[in-house]
């Protein structure tokens, strides 16, 4: 009876029970009930991932499960820091769900029914055992579940928009081609390695021919990828997780895109036990493609959850930048830097897991209380919520990669990994001269437009003065969602000023990936950082501490010298008019004007400007509007058409069966004298 | 590392703190002197800065309604920050009483946190003005950022490190690697860089209050009394910070690779001197140029991360 | 279905003593002949009752009766024995699971059926006499496939899948109409035709045994056991030619290329639980004919050779069905294309052939069996609701029916192979069978094809399910009249579809019938 | 009588069955169709009744009598019921022209005569021999199926295919086990009783029973 039995068995029952106990409770309580469930199989995750972390194997069969095939689990390192993450979001996302689907006073909210309220616990439970599973029948159908439950999620607010009807069917296209990559994947794995036990895939990973490997390695990359919401299958995630409930965004995004990692890492590095360089160089490609594209987009976005779902893409894409160098050294030998390059890509999906939990969840209490995603309509929040506009802060710090911010530490080390390629006197293969620059390049770029992104976010969305009454009359949400935020950002502090508490835990993931095994990057990090392999250390508890003590200083001394005499309030100069009104203000598009210009070849905003002049005259402006969209460019490149051939293939079909009953029979007619034929030829 | 040593790291970092404070006002001045020379001007003397920040601190701060503990708490964070970094960066000797500051790309981090708080008052404002100003500089600062980490990493591949001590010592250790093509290219390239972080021209004028040009000025609008002198004073110390950066990367000598006093009196003298050297030169510069376009800007930019790219594959290939 | 757990339940409680079912034992005739009799009486008392609720629920006891009986042949025969009475009756693992899946869905069915012609009387859409010979004919149509699975020579078999179609003939054209006219036309023509090119590969299978000079000598047999038995003795000749006659003709009323046809037009046109048992059972029922066959074939001829066959027949219902149900405006027809697309499948795991092949293909049969029969007599609801079989005339199901939206729903989810419904399992199982027989292609090939599929359904079902609900958004007469004329049918009527959506779930997740899968694919399945 | 003659008599009476079968494709008088069914309908009887009598099989008398009484007497019967019912025309439509669908038959006989190498080849026999002929019929009682138009020619069609396969079934195995043999008899029976219900049911819902009305049902 180990911590991960007893984890894994609260996740199960938990989830099962309170699915159960929640569909027959009254409205009022649902709220509770299924928050705490929700915490609690968070929690059984927690218990389950600190179990496998400490490193000791673990192996059940449930007996009478799945049928013709059989429910294998196994919890090791690798599956442990995965459920560590996922628990911890799914803590935060069911304390703040308690206030968050309560019913507001007047109008109910649909994130009450029974559907969503019990399904939560379902779908956490459902990606909990994701990393626990170990056979490729248990893997597909727990990965299916996830699937499933979080599409019903997804479509909770179906009654309100039409668009959450699209954003469900968009999320179920992507999720279904992801499946189908993933089980084609497996499946031929399996067969080929003679098992489908991960054991019998481990073992037999070897025997297979190069092409065949190689296939294998395509398909689930393709499919995992799509789950992470990589480049060019990430269409799906700016639209499903706006139009979930934020608390439900919070987990698809911080911990369901992380599994896609997961599998990327398990199969490819782990059950592959890695492959020539071409598959990190792929993968390192696709990351940066991602990294760009999503802060690019995001850097010029208006909708808050919108915004953070592409910045959802940027940091998988940086995680897969991390995963594929590693490739790429692992390949060429260079085992310390992929260990570095690996730990870093692990580092920061727990970062990401925990700023984007604060984000998303902070979007959630702004949407409630506002009823708006629109930055441009936001503002001024920081005085109506300042908590949540404090708490906000602490998660854009770390998603802009600023130190003190948590992002800062994992990019740090990505950074290193990346810079260490090269050592004097050694030169480099030209596959690596070329690519590592291009992609710190990648790195550098995503780090500069991050922080323009969430200085927007933060800056426009929540200081100035509020643009609408909406953001005007704002409220500060329920203690709950305040404390489920506090338990993230406060998952990001630690994380921010002592991420060597997790350092022996990743060494200990990397040594069940063949490539990096033993390499142990972070072994002897303390309060500082320091890469095992490379010369490279940074403390970010010492800057922290540092800039806190500068800090006080400064304010003794300037008190010194300039007194503390209160600042006297002061109208402000409104460009010589009689008032500041907030309509004088930027909004987020115009923050993000410039940016636009200079990106305009690759994003190709559309405007449209319309001016109605006074009747009078034609000369006499009565009012201008203008509004731009900058719509998904890959997305319209390469799915339109996509749609299109199947539609006219559909319609060219529909000629097949035109009621004729003659040409029915013909049909039957022609196939018999083919086959017949055929018979007689061949015999 | 024995406590009198540490004491004594301490107290040069004190040192270092104490020579950029007092130092970057009149490094402002000077250059200000100088291109009012060369203009024809009599100039207010090298001295006026210092003298303006006096008189700032003495008048009463005011704070425009509606604003938010942010647009307070802004100038503070912005010269803690340049506080911090003066203490931090190997100006003097290459000696740290704690490792793990001085890496490189913590140090243009913490830097990029000043502006940042500078940015999000300019837009607590919720002043036309202020907004603006918050946006272009973030754009600037998101072009200008992957110059140099690109440039970082160009000169951290010579040394395998990109803790700045290990850099200046390395240079320090083999002087010939300055001449080398890839730390000429990114020299050109953290040039640009710094001409942009420091909001000089052509980037930004820092003497103007042009609506259609203003940067930092249109952030800093609303600021006045002595939060106004904190701003000012970090936004010299940025200047100082940056060449001081710039000189030891590319010109290291004189710093010092102990603790002995004398080499640190030797140290602190060459570093006034080619700051002062540097800003001079800027200044004389800044004379013979105009202000670009907003939207130039770019293109000025992706000239210099063409450069720092260059500079990182000569660094592969010419290693 | 709890199949495993009553039999172990029986078996262990020494309830069925191996030996009381010993070979022409009275238990074994009365396990044999219940199936096919039972219905019957049931018909009977129809025939000379009319329809009359009793009489109507006699149908669904009936019907649990064949269940029941298909519980105690599985325990009987889990263990790989045989139950035969004289020459003609027999039943084996394979039959049990048949038995099974008529039963299950003949329960939901015929259960189904009662509300459903009770509605119908009250909207004068049929008549008494048309209820009358509805409440004869469905209960006569289960009894003939009871018939045909437990026939132990392919003659009789042969027979009994021609009489489904004569007896389902009306109730095909239960409505009357031009349409159902139509419908009946084509069902009856398409499929006698089939069958007929069946029957000729019958006869040349039975002069090919004649001449096989087994233990039969010069007589010729049609008996499966013997023809099991000297299969390798076949004349190649006669049987590629017979076996390309059989899987075409047994083909047409599996729902396979070429001769597929009337499925989508007889499916839609029926009255939605004749839908349920056809879609549900009848197609499957052809498949086991099939079954029979292929283990004749394969030791008879290169197994290659009816592996390739079935493999193009197969592929080619699935991408058929897929390319019709892109541009599909007609939730009964998409249903039934979905079905001819199931049985594609189904096709795929006969051409792999192994064991487990066999096992997850006949676990498919009894997932897709009881999804359809959900999701006809739910879409009957929906068209009872709204008055037309338009998916773009239904619209915010969910907001208008909760209960029925969720059960029409879940049953699409389930159609679309999602767990925790025992779909998912055996498309998975095939998947891996199918790749373990070194046909990675194939698997690459059908998943896409099911891509599409997925998307094809997914889409506008979500139209018909989600979104606010308001009568402007879908005018047009037929609705508005359905929304005075119709009554809400009481949630009762969803009771037997929960329960289908439950067992679904049940040996989705458990694996109660493992063993008995396990069993009937040893007797059908090969290397 | 001597095995050249029963022989002789075998080739004959096959032969006619082909020859009828063609007939039916080349005549369009839906009646006279009907009468080349009935005869087609003795012959079979009496090739079986031959078959029977080479064989000293009883149970192949029987099964003549059935053939004679279905195929001969009760189906014509139906169908001339049904054609006189049917107060319309009374020619075959052919879809494909009457010229084209002799060549067509030509054709089938051809790959007929092919296909039946090995079934010949299994058994050499003078009953084997003329294996062919019966699957000629099967071809040409689709292709009907196939290319006319009417209700009652497809009815007509189908039963030529059905022909065909007794005739197979005589030719090959001298005979199906009579249980089969009923039961195939008995449902090709229903199937026309049904298909002339069907077809009754059509003429009220349609007004006619050209299957060219029957394109309602698409997609």
């Amino acid at each position: 009876m180990t911590l991960v039995d007893v984890g894994l068995a609260l996740v199960a029952g938990g989830a099962l029970a309170g699915a159960l106990v929640i569909a027959l409770i009254p409205r009022h309580v649902r709220p509770l009930i299924s928050g705490l469930v929700t915490a609690g199989v968070g929690v059984g995750g927690v218990l389950a991932g600190v179990g496998g972390l400490s490193g000791a194997a673990w192996t059940r069969v449930a007996p009478g499960l799945l049928p013709l095939g059989e429910a294998r689990l196994s919890v090791d390192a690798l599956s442990g820091v995965f459920l560590l993450l996922v628990g911890a979001v799914a803590i935060a996302a069911g304390i703040y769900g308690i206030g968050y689907t309560a019913d507001a006073p007047h109008h109910e909210n649909p994130a009450g029914s029974r559907t969503t309220q019990a399904t939560v616990p379902l779908f956490v439970a459902s990606m909990l055992f994701v990393p626990a599973a170990a056979s490729v029948t248990t893997l597909l159908v727990v990965w299916e579940l996830m699937a499933l439950t979080s599409l019903v999620l997804v479509l909770t607010e179906h009654r309100l928009r039409p668009s959450v009807r699209d954003a469900g069917l968009w999320y179920g296209g992507m999720t279904h081609a992801g499946l189908v990559a993933i089980m084609t994947g497996l499946v031929v794995f399996a067969a080929d390695a003679g098992g489908e036990t991960f054991e019998a895939l481990r073992a037999g990973a070897a025997d297979l021919s190069p092409a065949m490997r190689s296939t294998v390695f395509v398909l689930v990359l393709i499919g995992f990828g799509a789950k992470a919401g990589l480049v060019p299958l990430h269409v799906w995630l700016p639209r499903a997780h706006p139009e979930a409930p934020s608390h439900v965004s919070a987990l698809m995004s911080a911990a369901m895109v992380a599994l896609g990692i997961y599998g990327l890492i398990r199969v490819g590095f782990d059950l592959l036990g890695g492959g020539p360089r071409w598959w990190g160089l792929l993968v390192l490609t696709i990351g940066a493609v991602s990294a760009l594209f999503g802060v690019l987009q995001a850097s010029v976005a208006t909708d808050l959850k919108r915004l953070l779902a592409y910045s959802t893409t940027e940091n998988v894409g940086l995680m897969a930048i991390g995963i594929g160098a590693a490739g790429v050294f692992a390949a060429d030998g260079n085992r310390a830097l992929a260990g570095v390059l690996m730990a870093a890509a692990l580092l920061h999906a727990l970062n990401h897991a925990a700023f984007k939990t604060v984000l998303f969840l902070g979007a959630g209490s702004v949407l409630r209380a506002t009823g708006l995603r629109d930055l441009d309509a936001l503002g001024g929040l920081v005085r109506r919520m300042p908590l949540t506009t404090a708490l906000f802060g602490i998660g854009a710090l770390g998603a802009a990669a600023l130190p003190p911010g948590n992002g800062f530490v994992s990019e740090w080390v990505l950074l290193q990994g990346l810079i260490h390629s090269v050592s004097e006197g050694v030169a480099a293969s030209p596959v690596v001269a070329v690519s590592i620059p291009v992609a710190v390049g990648v790195v550098a770029l995503t780090a500069g437009l991050g922080v323009a992104t969430f200085v927007k976010a933060f800056g426009v969305g929540f200081l100035a003065q509020p643009r609408s009454t909406a953001a005007a009359t704002a409220i500060e949400s329920p203690m709950p969602m305040r404390v489920g935020m506090g338990v993230a950002a406060a998952s990001c502090a630690v994380l921010a000023v002592a991420p060597a508490l997790v350092g022996g835990s990743l060494d200990r993931v990397l040594n069940v990936l063949p490539e990096v095994r033993d390499t142990a990057p972070l072994a002897d990090s303390a309060v500082t950082l320091r890469l095992a392999g490379i010369q490279g250390s940074m403390s970010p508890l010492l800057i922290t501490v540092g800039l806190v003590l500068s800090a006080v200083l400064v304010a003794v001394v300037v008190r010194r010298l300039a007194g503390s005499a209160p600042r006297r309030v002061v109208g402000v100069w409104a460009n010589g008019g009689p008032e500041r009104n907030s309509r004088q203000e930027l909004t987020a598009t115009s923050f993000a004007e410039p940016l636009t210009r200079v990106f305009d070849d690759v994003l190709r905003p559309e405007h449209d400007i319309d001016v109605t002049p006074y009747a009078e005259s034609a000369y006499l402006i009565e009012s201008v509007t203008f509004r731009q969209r900058v719509p998904d460019r890959l997305e319209a490149a390469m799915y339109p058409p996509l749609l299109a051939t199947v539609e006219s293939w559909g319609r060219w079909s529909r000629r097949l069966a035109n009621g004729r009953v003659h040409r029915y029979l013909a049909y039957g007619f022609i196939g018999l004298l083919v086959a017949l034929i055929v018979v007689a030829v061949t015999s | 590392m024995s406590a009198q040593e540490t004491v004594f790291a301490v107290a040069a970092a004190g040192i270092q703190v104490a020579v950029v404070v007092m130092g970057a006002p009149y490094l402002t001045g000077l250059m200000r002197q100088v291109r009012a020379r060369m203009e024809g001007r009599a100039g207010a003397g090298v001295g006026q800065p210092v003298r303006d920040l006096r008189k700032l601190f003495h008048k009463e701060a005011t704070r425009p309604e509606g604003t938010s503990v942010v647009f307070v708490a802004a100038p503070l964070v912005m010269l803690a920050s340049a506080v911090f970094l003066a203490a931090v960066i190997p100006f003097v000797t290459t000696v740290a009483a704690v490792g793990g500051v001085s890496d490189l790309f913590a140090v243009v981090a913490v830097l990029l946190l000043g502006t940042v708080a500078l940015a999000l008052a300019g837009l607590d404002t919720g002043t036309a003005f202020g907004g603006i100003g918050a946006s272009r500089e973030v754009t600037i600062v998101a072009l200008v950022e992957p110059t140099i980490l690109l440039a970082i990493f160009a000169l951290s591949v010579r040394v395998g490190s990109s803790d700045l001590a290990d850099i200046v010592a390395g240079t320090l250790a083999s002087p010939a690697h300055v001449l080398s093509p890839a730390s000429l290219l990114a020299a050109v390239a953290f040039a640009v860089v710094i001409i942009a972080e420091a909001g000089r021209l052509p980037v930004d004028n820092p003497s103007t209050h042009l609506e259609l040009t203003m940067v930092h000025e249109a952030m800093v609008l609303e600021y006045s009394g002595r939060d106004l002198a904190m701003v000012e004073l970090a936004a010299s110390m940025r200047l100082a910070l940056l060449l001081g950066l710039g000189v030891n990367l590319f010109a290291p000598w004189g710093v010092a690779t102990t603790l002995a006093p004398l080499a640190l009196l030797l140290g602190i003298v060459m570093l006034i001197v080619k700051v002062a050297l540097v800003g001079v030169a800027l200044a004389v510069l800044e004379v013979f140029m105009a202000k670009l376009r907003l939207f130039r800007v770019p293109e000025l930019l992706a000239g210099s991360l063409l450069f720092a790219l260059l500079a990182v594959a000569a660094s592969y290939f010419l290693a | 279905m709890m199949t495993g757990t009553v039999m172990g339940m029986l078996v262990s409680r020494g309830v069925l003593p191996d030996g009381v079912l010993h070979d022409g034992g009275l238990a074994a005739t009365v396990v044999l002949l219940v199936p096919v009799v039972v219905p019957a009486l049931a018909a009977g008392l129809a025939a000379v009752l009319g329809w009359r609720r009793w009489v109507a629920w006699s149908a669904v006891a009936a019907s649990a009766v064949v269940l029941v009986a298909g519980v105690v042949a599985a325990s009987a025969t889990v263990e790989g024995s045989v139950l035969a009475v004289g020459g003609w009756l027999r039943a084996d693992a394979l039959t049990a699971v048949m038995l099974l899946v008529i039963g299950g869905v003949s329960v939901i069915a015929t259960w189904a059926s009662v509300g459903y012609i009770d509605g119908e009387l009250k909207t004068q859409t049929t008549t008494a006499r048309g209820a009358r010979r509805y409440a004869i004919l469905v209960p006569l149509f289960i009894s003939t496939m009871a018939g045909t699975v437990l026939a132990a020579n392919l003659g009789v078999m042969w027979a009994g899948i021609e009489a489904t179609t004569i007896v389902t003939a009306f109730l095909v054209g239960h409505h009357g109409g031009r349409r159902a006219v139509e419908a009946t036309w084509k069902y009856v023509i398409i499929c006698s035709v089939g069958i007929a090119l069946a029957y000729l590969g019958t006869v040349l299978v039975y002069y090919a045994s004649q001449h096989s000079g087994g233990a039969a000598g010069g007589e010729g047999t049609l008996d499966w056991s013997e023809l099991v038995a000297h299969a390798d003795r076949l004349d190649p000749g006669v049987m590629r030619i017979a076996v390309v006659l059989l899987v075409l003709g047994f083909g047409t009323k599996v729902g396979l290329v070429p001769l597929h046809s009337w499925l989508p037009d007889a499916h839609s046109e029926a009255p939605a639980p004749v839908s349920a048992l056809m879609s549900g059972v009848l197609l499957s029922v052809a498949g086991y004919a099939l079954l029979r066959y292929r283990v004749i074939a394969v030791s008879a001829l290169d197994p290659a050779f009816v592996r390739t066959l079935l493999l193009v027949v197969g592929i080619g219902s699935v991408l058929f069905a897929a390319s019709l149900m892109i541009a599909q405006r007609d939730y009964k027809r998409l249903l039934a294309y979905s079905s001819m697309e199931h049985m594609g499948l189904v096709a795929i795991g006969m051409a792999v052939g192994t064991p487990l092949a066999i096992a997850a293909l006949l676990l498919h049969v009894l997932g897709h069996g009881l999804a359809k029969a959900v999701l006809f007599c739910a879409s009957g609801q929906i068209l009872e609701l709204t008055g037309t079989t338009r998916m773009a005339g239904v619209r915010g199901l969910l907001v208008r029916r909760p209960l029925l939206a969720a059960v029409f729903a879940l049953g699409i989810a389930a159609l679309l192979g999602l767990p925790p419904f025992s779909l998912f399992g055996s498309e998975l199982a095939l998947a891996r069978a199918t790749a373990d027989a070194g046909l990675a292609w194939v698997v690459g090939v059908t998943l896409v094809l099911l891509l599409v599929v997925f998307v094809a359904i997914a889409r506008p079902v979500a139209g018909m399910l989600f979104g606010p609900h308001d009568d402007a958004e879908h005018g047009g007469a037929a609705t508005s009249r359905a929304a005075t004329s119709r009554a809400a049918r009481p949630a009762s009527s969803t009771v037997p579809l929960v329960l289908g959506l439950v067992v679904l779930v049940v040996i989705g997740v458990a694996t109660p019938l493992d063993g008995l899968l396990v069993s009937a694919a040893a007797i059908v399945g090969t290397r | 009588m001597s095995a050249a003659v029963s022989t002789q008599l075998l080739d004959v009476i096959s032969g006619a069955i082909l020859l009828t079968a063609v007939l039916t494709l080349w005549r369009r008088d839906l009646a006279a169709i009907i009468r080349l069914l009935a005869i087609q309908g003795v012959l079979i009887a009496g090739l079986a009744l031959l078959l029977g009598i080479n064989e000293h099989n009883t149970e192949l008398y029987l099964a003549a009598l059935g053939v004679l009484i279905l195929k001969a007497i009760v189906l014509p019967t139906i169908l001339r019921r049904v054609l006189a019912d049917s107060g319309e025309v009374r020619e075959t439509a052919p879809l494909v022209n009457v010229t084209s669908s002799l060549l067509a038959a030509a054709g089938l006989t051809l790959l007929a005569y092919v296909l039946s190498g090995p079934l010949v080849a299994l058994a050499p026999s003078a009953a084997t021999r003329a294996l062919p002929v019966g699957i000629a019929v099967v071809l040409l009682g689709f292709f009907m199926l196939v290319t006319r138009r009417r209700a009652l020619s497809q009815v007509i069609g189908f039963l030529l295919l059905d022909n065909g396969i007794t005739t197979t079934a005589f030719l090959a195995t001298s005979g199906v086990p009579l249980v089969v043999e009923l039961g195939v008899s008995l449902d090709v029976l229903l199937v026309v009783l049904v298909l002339q219900i069907v077809a009754a049911r059509m003429r009220m819902a349609f007004g006619s029973t050209d299957l060219d009305g029957l394109s309602g049902l698409r997609d």
